[in-house]
């Protein structure tokens, strides 16, 4: 239909013509040539540095090195690159064979990763990537050196993800790090990244996280298919992604999840989901995702099952607490007055008494006040939110009661809700639409419009998928062997298979029966997994 | 024309939600009086015998619809003729199951709301569902029919304080060509699971549609007949003069003078129910429609059938009394045809025929 | 592509259409803007056969809450009435109600009312036309309890309780503690119409009065009134009263004060719980009922100095308890016959047990029922003693 | 009233009839305005207060008539 309604209004130019590759330009053998291609590329830039040297081997040769200042490594560019070719190369009577370029990667370079080229484009894209660029006078090709270095931020625990018991870590801004921290949590062989690069101009290096074996293919190969589909100027953060990947785009629940811990991201593969790094954020994306991994947190497994499920529970009631409550008081106190005991009617009834707007509008607005508030404590710097915070307190709990605007009950319930929306927080979003919703819906239809908002929010859901798995799975469609982690979280002993919903190849996890028993039963059991190869 | 696949579980839980769907309000054979739970336990005996004679002829057909088996079994122009009959039969069930429950709200608690707004904010959800084909509606009803199992058991502990068993006795109060009536009418609402023979070929594993559809017909007339008991135990011989027996009684709940008056609860529950049945009468009317008519896709249609569903809703009764009326002493008459005569002439004329052909039965 | 645009559309539609819904709420009733009547009484109106009803109505504004800082401290009692009185007149119960709202400045909302008391005169001439509307209107509540009364039904409601701020409140509580006396029949609506439809059964309600004091006046439950269809006939005292909750196997709680013989004093008798089981028996075209009641209690209270706990005397208390109960139980039979009406529900019995034998019997029951011989058998037990295993002192000290 | 029911019909006409012009389901379309055409005839003529027959009660006259024509007497 766009492309319909394009053609009508003739606005077909607009659409994005897909990037021409052109070949690039070659490199000269002249170097005075060579670093005016590289001006030409990269203009006068005050941050893009060209050292000129001259490479004392056989005879003199007029070289230069091309970097960009603040990208790379100072103590790599003088120890591996400046050091080796103006002073070593000079100690030794070299008999240089081959070609040139070859000669100096081989024997004089003491760098990790050196990549050779004669092309411009790469060239560039290696510079600006934080490599450095090797000239040689008189020859037609330039040595992309890896001088990666720059200012990072420690690895602290991320602010949105606490735990009580779980590790301190957070992912951070540098995508090798992450790796790194993902590889230090699984030492398998099979963990696998691929690694690419998206955003026109951005160039983000993007990697695909999976553990090989334990994933399913065809989602590693529906991810890739998805990734290399985009075309677009930036990738700046995981989100950029996130959006253009997911299933339902136009969905406001979340069918990408994100994660800023490295436990979180290492348990999620492990169960055969693909991780999805980005370059430049903390954050990484996760899929498939369920909706239950909301109510999921890394803490449940780090304590007694039981308490996890209670707290779990806790979790449960909170997210529908914070969907429903203000609903439900507003079809409470407007339709369904015969469902109030009545002592409390008349109670509310009394603390109602003159209070000048309808119930939803009160709701509804102090619904908005608490929103505002919230946006304006998490925006401002940390000491002005604590002022925030008491003047919404005084004023919005204390001063419109006292003067008669809204009624108690209502700043109770608000309260009340306010506090549950924040038990699920990757749920928050969603539930602050949906709770709008049923809140309109509740005031026109009172509970009729509450389930008609419930029942269409619940065909979405069930209508939903995460790369090909149902979003509600393994509620429905119901698995019963996939319970073990849904309502109760059991004893990890027991969890001996992976969550079948996301449809691995093999599906046991650990051998069966394995709850702790005294030494003499313990005795001549075997605790090797079964077949593994059956599922 | 439609993608999803159910499995059988799912089709017995969406055959009990269609069965469960308007009937829970109007409990099927209360004219038996006590005796509801025996006519309804009769009634499915009797209802049997539809039910094994159409999936009998799904399977003989397998992975083709009703409307399908008509053209393939009568030709072009008299099976299109059968199926217009089915298709208006399902189309009016919906119609009814929508027009019930506005008659609910209208009388209970949304009095001044226009029916009209009822109507369309139903309708908006069915349509909804519809789109989103059969494969949505079944994972849907697995949820609200959970629900609807919790809250009716909750329902049962709530009145145990005013059961009175005594209210349960004599069985049999009334003659037994009465009884018998009551029961031909609980058989015609289990007959109604004929709307599935277009849901059948979207099984994973087509043969199992017997079983399926008996597992949920028994479970279906479990619940009907505990709800009946309940009604009867609790609200005695009063019950019968009720419009809604199970609204009533879920507005005599009275624990300890705070748990008062949750009828609003289970009528919503029902509604859910009632909610399937009105979705899945949507869906295979569009979708029977679709394949009547040779379309490509059923989506198209789904939307003025749903709008034609709600005018045929505001002009299925003039009162609910005379819909009592018409559920008690014509339906059991005019669902004949569409759930026994029809398919069984039709497997008939298909053995005699020998259809279908050697390969034609992929 | 295509598919998401439609998408897009969709829900814009789906927007406009609660855009549309939002301009009306046409079921809304604001808490504030209702008055929670608790308590609905009905006389007849002086002109002809108009009712008047009279509407007790909960004044949410008098009613102190914690939070609420108002100046006039110190309780209901002081300030201003926490409940409204309303009268209204129609020629029916509803036209009343909608007259009502002449009068009301808020919407009338009967779904929180507790009690309906009505007029003796009204339901001597029949109550049917009384309780229609209220079971047939979605707002009234089925177990709301029904009472009568001798003097204005208005009155009763414009009492005041000593503990309560709304009578309608403590009637309704009242009639939920029944048991603890066991002699007042508390019937509700629901049970009432029940009733009403039955072939042979016929209703009971409880009857209510005013007991006067020096200051002030109060409320009390008097006796039963004994209904035939719906109309009003005949009274129970207490005593009958009691005879009839134990044969309906609702006497819970209670006491039964006995006497001894050859000492002084009394013996007061708690009851824990009774059940009853009536069986009927056809003997040549005769039915005779038979009534089992076995009652377990303690003893609750002596005034005289005898030991009574030994095994003995116990069953001589409970011998004379059970005789109490029989006279108890017999005078609720005699009064019922006297009336011609099977309030016992007796005719269920024979209906269950000897289908064909109520068949031919069943309308003409009103005329066969007080010659109906009815045996009664009380077993009662004495199974727990207090906390005391003598009286503190044995012998009357001369 | 009438110009709520026509705007009403307008906006799903708006947003079902585009895809199919689009992917050129000319018969769909055919039975589409079919529908709604009757949808809208039916919806105009009860905002008109036009007095439509009630399905229920004709279907009894059917079954009855029919009933009494085969010399049964039905209920």
């Amino acid at each position: 239909m766009i492309r319909f309604l394009l053609r009508k209004f003739g606005l077909a130019h607009l659409r994005k013509e897909s990037p021409s590759t052109p070949e690039g330009k070659l490199l000269h053998s002249d170097l005075e040539e060579n670093l005016a291609l590289f001006r030409e590329e990269l203009g006068n830039s005050p941050d893009v540095i060209i050292r000129r040297f001259t490479l004392n081997l056989r005879n003199e040769l007029k070289s230069a090195v091309l970097f960009i200042d603040g990208l790379i490594d100072q103590q790599v560019i003088y120890d591996s690159i400046l050091y080796p070719l103006m002073i070593e190369a000079k100690k030794e009577k070299w008999a240089v064979k081959g070609h040139l370029i070859d000669f100096i990667e081989d024997n004089l370079l003491t760098v990790g990763g050196v990549d050779k080229d004669d092309r411009m484009p790469g060239l560039v894209a290696a510079v600006l990537a934080g490599d450095s660029v090797l000239l040689v006078d008189g020859c037609d090709q330039a040595l992309a050196i890896s001088t990666k270095g720059w200012e990072k931020r420690s690895i602290t625990e991320p602010d949105t993800e606490q735990t009580i018991k779980g590790p301190r870590e957070g992912f951070t801004e540098n995508i090798r790090t992450n790796t790194a921290m993902l590889r230090r949590k699984i030492a398998d062989p099979g963990l696998k990244f691929e690694q690419m690069k998206i955003g026109e101009r951005t160039r983000t290096k993007v990697s695909i996280a999976y553990v090989k074996g334990i994933v399913n293919e065809k989602l590693v190969e529906e991810v890739r298919r998805r990734l290399k589909r985009i075309n677009t100027d930036m990738v700046l953060d995981a989100n950029y992604l996130s959006e253009f990947i997911s299933d339902a785009p136009f969905s406001p629940f979340p069918t990408v999840a994100f994660t800023e811990r490295p436990d979180v991201t290492a348990a999620k593969l492990l169960e055969g989901r693909v991780a999805i790094f980005v370059d430049g954020t903390p954050v990484v994306n996760t899929a498939p995702t369920l909706f239950i991994e909301s109510f999921q947190n890394p803490d449940d497994y780090n304590f007694h099952f039981l308490f996890a499920t209670m707290i779990r529970w806790i979790r449960y009631l909170a997210f529908f607490l914070g969907i429903l409550l203000p609903a439900f008081f507003v079809a409470l106190t407007t339709y369904h007055q015969e469902l109030i005991p009545t002592p409390l009617l008349i109670s509310m009834a009394a603390a109602m008494e003159g209070v000048p707007f309808p119930i939803v509008i009160e709701v509804v607005a102090m619904g908005a006040v608490f929103e505002i508030l919230r946006e304006a404590g998490v925006r401002l710097a940390r000491p002005i939110g604590q002022t925030i915070s008491i003047v919404g307190a005084l004023v919005i709990g204390q001063a419109t009661v006292a003067a008669g605007l809204v009624a108690a009950p209502t700043v109770i319930v608000i309260a009340l809700t306010a506090i549950a929306s924040f038990v699920v927080p990757t749920q928050q979003e969603i539930g602050i639409i949906l709770r709008l919703g049923l809140t309109f819906l509740a005031g026109i239809l009172g509970a009729y419009g509450i389930l008609v908002g419930l029942l269409l929010t619940l065909i979405h859901l069930t209508s939903l998928r995460s790369f090909g798995v149902p979003y509600l799975s393994p509620v429905i469609p119901l698995s019963i062997e996939d319970q073990k982690d849904v309502i109760v979280r059991t004893p990890l002993w027991a969890m001996w298979t992976r969550p079948r919903s996301i449809g691995w190849p093999r599906p046991i996890r650990q051998g069966f029966g394995q709850s702790p028993t005294s030494p003499e039963e313990t005795a001549g059991k075997d605790w090797s997994r079964p077949d593994d190869k059956k599922g | 024309m439609e993608e999803g696949r159910i499995s059988s579980s799912q089709l017995s839980l969406l055959a009990i939600s269609y069965l469960i769907g308007t009937t829970f309000l109007l409990s099927p054979g209360s004219q038996a009086k006590q005796g509801t739970w025996l006519t309804i336990l009769l009634g499915l005996g009797e209802a049997l015998i539809p039910v094994l004679i159409f999936t009998t002829l799904a399977k003989r057909f397998a992975g083709k619809s009703l409307i399908e088996i008509n053209d393939l079994v009568w030709g072009k122009i008299v099976g299109k003729l059968f199926s217009l009959v089915f298709l208006w039969y399902i189309f009016h069930l919906g119609s009814a199951s929508f027009a019930i429950f506005v008659a609910l709200f209208k009388t209970t608690v949304l009095i001044a709301t226009p029916e009209v707004i009822l109507l369309i904010s139903g309708l908006l959800s069915c349509i909804y569902v519809s789109k989103k084909g059969i494969e949505v509606i079944a994972r849907t009803n697995e949820v609200l029919i959970l629900i609807t199992v919790l809250l009716l058991i909750l329902g049962f502990l709530l009145v145990l304080n005013i059961f009175n068993a005594n209210n349960l006795f004599p069985v049999i109060e009334i003659p037994i060509t009465r009884l018998l009536w009551a029961t031909q009418e609980s058989s015609s609402l289990f007959g109604q699971t004929i709307v599935f023979m277009m849901i059948f070929p979207y099984l994973n594993r087509r043969k199992s549609c017997t079983g399926a559809i008996i597992k949920g017909l028994v479970v279906a007339a479990i619940l009907l007949m505990s709800s009946a008991v309940r009604t009867t135990g609790v609200l005695g011989k009063i019950s019968e003069s009720y419009i809604f027996p199970n609204y009533e009684t879920d507005r005599l709940i009275d624990i300890g003078n705070t748990l008062t008056r949750l009828e609003i609860l289970p009528v919503l529950n029902f509604l859910t129910m009632g909610f399937i049945k009105s979705s899945v009468s949507l869906y295979v009317t569009s979708l029977g429609t679709a394949q009547l008519l040779n379309l490509r896709t059923y989506r198209p249609v789904v939307i003025p059938l749903g709008i034609l569903m709600i005018i045929a809703a505001t002009q299925n009764y003039p009162d609910i009394s005379s819909h009592l009326r018409f559920v008690e002493n014509i339906h059991p008459i005019y669902a004949l045809p569409v759930q026994i005569i029809f398919p069984l002439i039709t497997l008939l004329l298909a053995i005699i025929r020998r259809l279908p052909c050697q390969g034609e039965n992929q | 592509m295509t598919r998401s645009v439609v998408y897009v559309v969709k829900k814009k539609w789906v927007l406009l259409v609660i855009l549309l819904l939002l301009s009306g709420c046409w079921d809304r009733k604001e808490l504030e803007k209702l008055a929670i009547v608790t308590g609905i009484g009905i006389d007849y109106g002086e002109e002809g056969d108009d009712y008047q009803v009279s509407f007790l109505i909960a004044r949410s504004g008098e009613v102190k809450t914690p939070g609420s800082s108002s100046q006039d401290g110190g309780g209901g009692g002081g300030g201003s009435k926490s409940v409204w009185l309303l009268k209204s007149k129609g020629a029916t119960i509803f036209d009343a109600v909608r007259n009502a709202t002449l009068q009301s400045s808020r919407r009338l909302f009967l779904s929180h009312n507790q009690v309906v008391i009505i007029n003796k005169e009204v339901a001597e001439k029949g109550l049917l036309p009384v309780i229609d509307f209220l079971i047939r209107d979605h707002e009234p509540r089925l177990n709301e309890w029904l009472l009568i009364t001798r003097e204005q039904a208005e009155t009763i409601l414009s009492l005041e309780s000593g503990l309560e701020k709304i009578s309608a409140l403590a009637i309704a509580d009242l009639m939920r503690n029944y048991y603890l006396s066991s002699k007042i029949r508390a019937v509700n609506l629901h049970e009432f119409a029940g009733t009403l439809l039955a072939k042979t059964t016929e209703n009971t309600l409880p009857i209510i009065g005013v007991v006067k004091t020096d200051q002030e006046k109060g409320m009390v439950i008097e006796e039963t009134g004994i209904f035939k269809s719906d109309k009003l006939i005949g009274y129970l005292n207490k005593k009958e009263t009691r005879g009839l909750l134990w044969v309906l196997g609702k006497t819970q709680d209670g006491v039964v004060v006995v006497e001894l013989p050859g000492e002084e004093g009394k013996v007061s008798l708690e009851i824990f719980g009774a059940k009853s089981k009536i069986s009927s028996k056809v003997s040549e075209g005769k039915i005779r009922f038979e009534i089992d009641i076995a009652e377990v209690g303690s003893l609750g209270e002596q005034t005289s100095y005898a030991n009574l706990s030994s095994r003995e005397k116990l069953s001589l208390l409970e011998n004379l308890k059970a005789k109490v109960i029989v006279e108890e139980v017999e005078a609720a039979l005699k009064k019922a016959q006297e009336c011609k009406a099977d309030i016992f529900g007796l005719g269920e019995y024979l209906q269950r047990q000897n289908r064909k034998e109520w068949e031919k019997v069943k309308d003409n029951w009103g005329e066969l029922f007080p010659h109906l011989e009815v045996k009664v058998k009380v077993k009662t037990k004495i199974r727990w003693l207090g906390l005391l295993t003598k009286p503190t002192i044995l012998e009357q000290i001369k | 009233m009438i110009f709520l029911v026509i705007l009403g019909f307008g906006l799903i006409v708006v947003v079902e009839v585009p895809s199919l012009i689009c992917r050129q389901y000319w018969r769909e379309l055919v039975v589409f305005s079919f529908f709604i055409f009757v949808g809208l005839l039916l919806t105009v003529f009860l905002t008109l207060g036009v007095e439509l027959p009630y399905i229920d009660v004709e279907l009894t006259k059917l079954i009855t008539g029919l009933g009494e024509a085969l010399g049964l007497k039905p209920g």
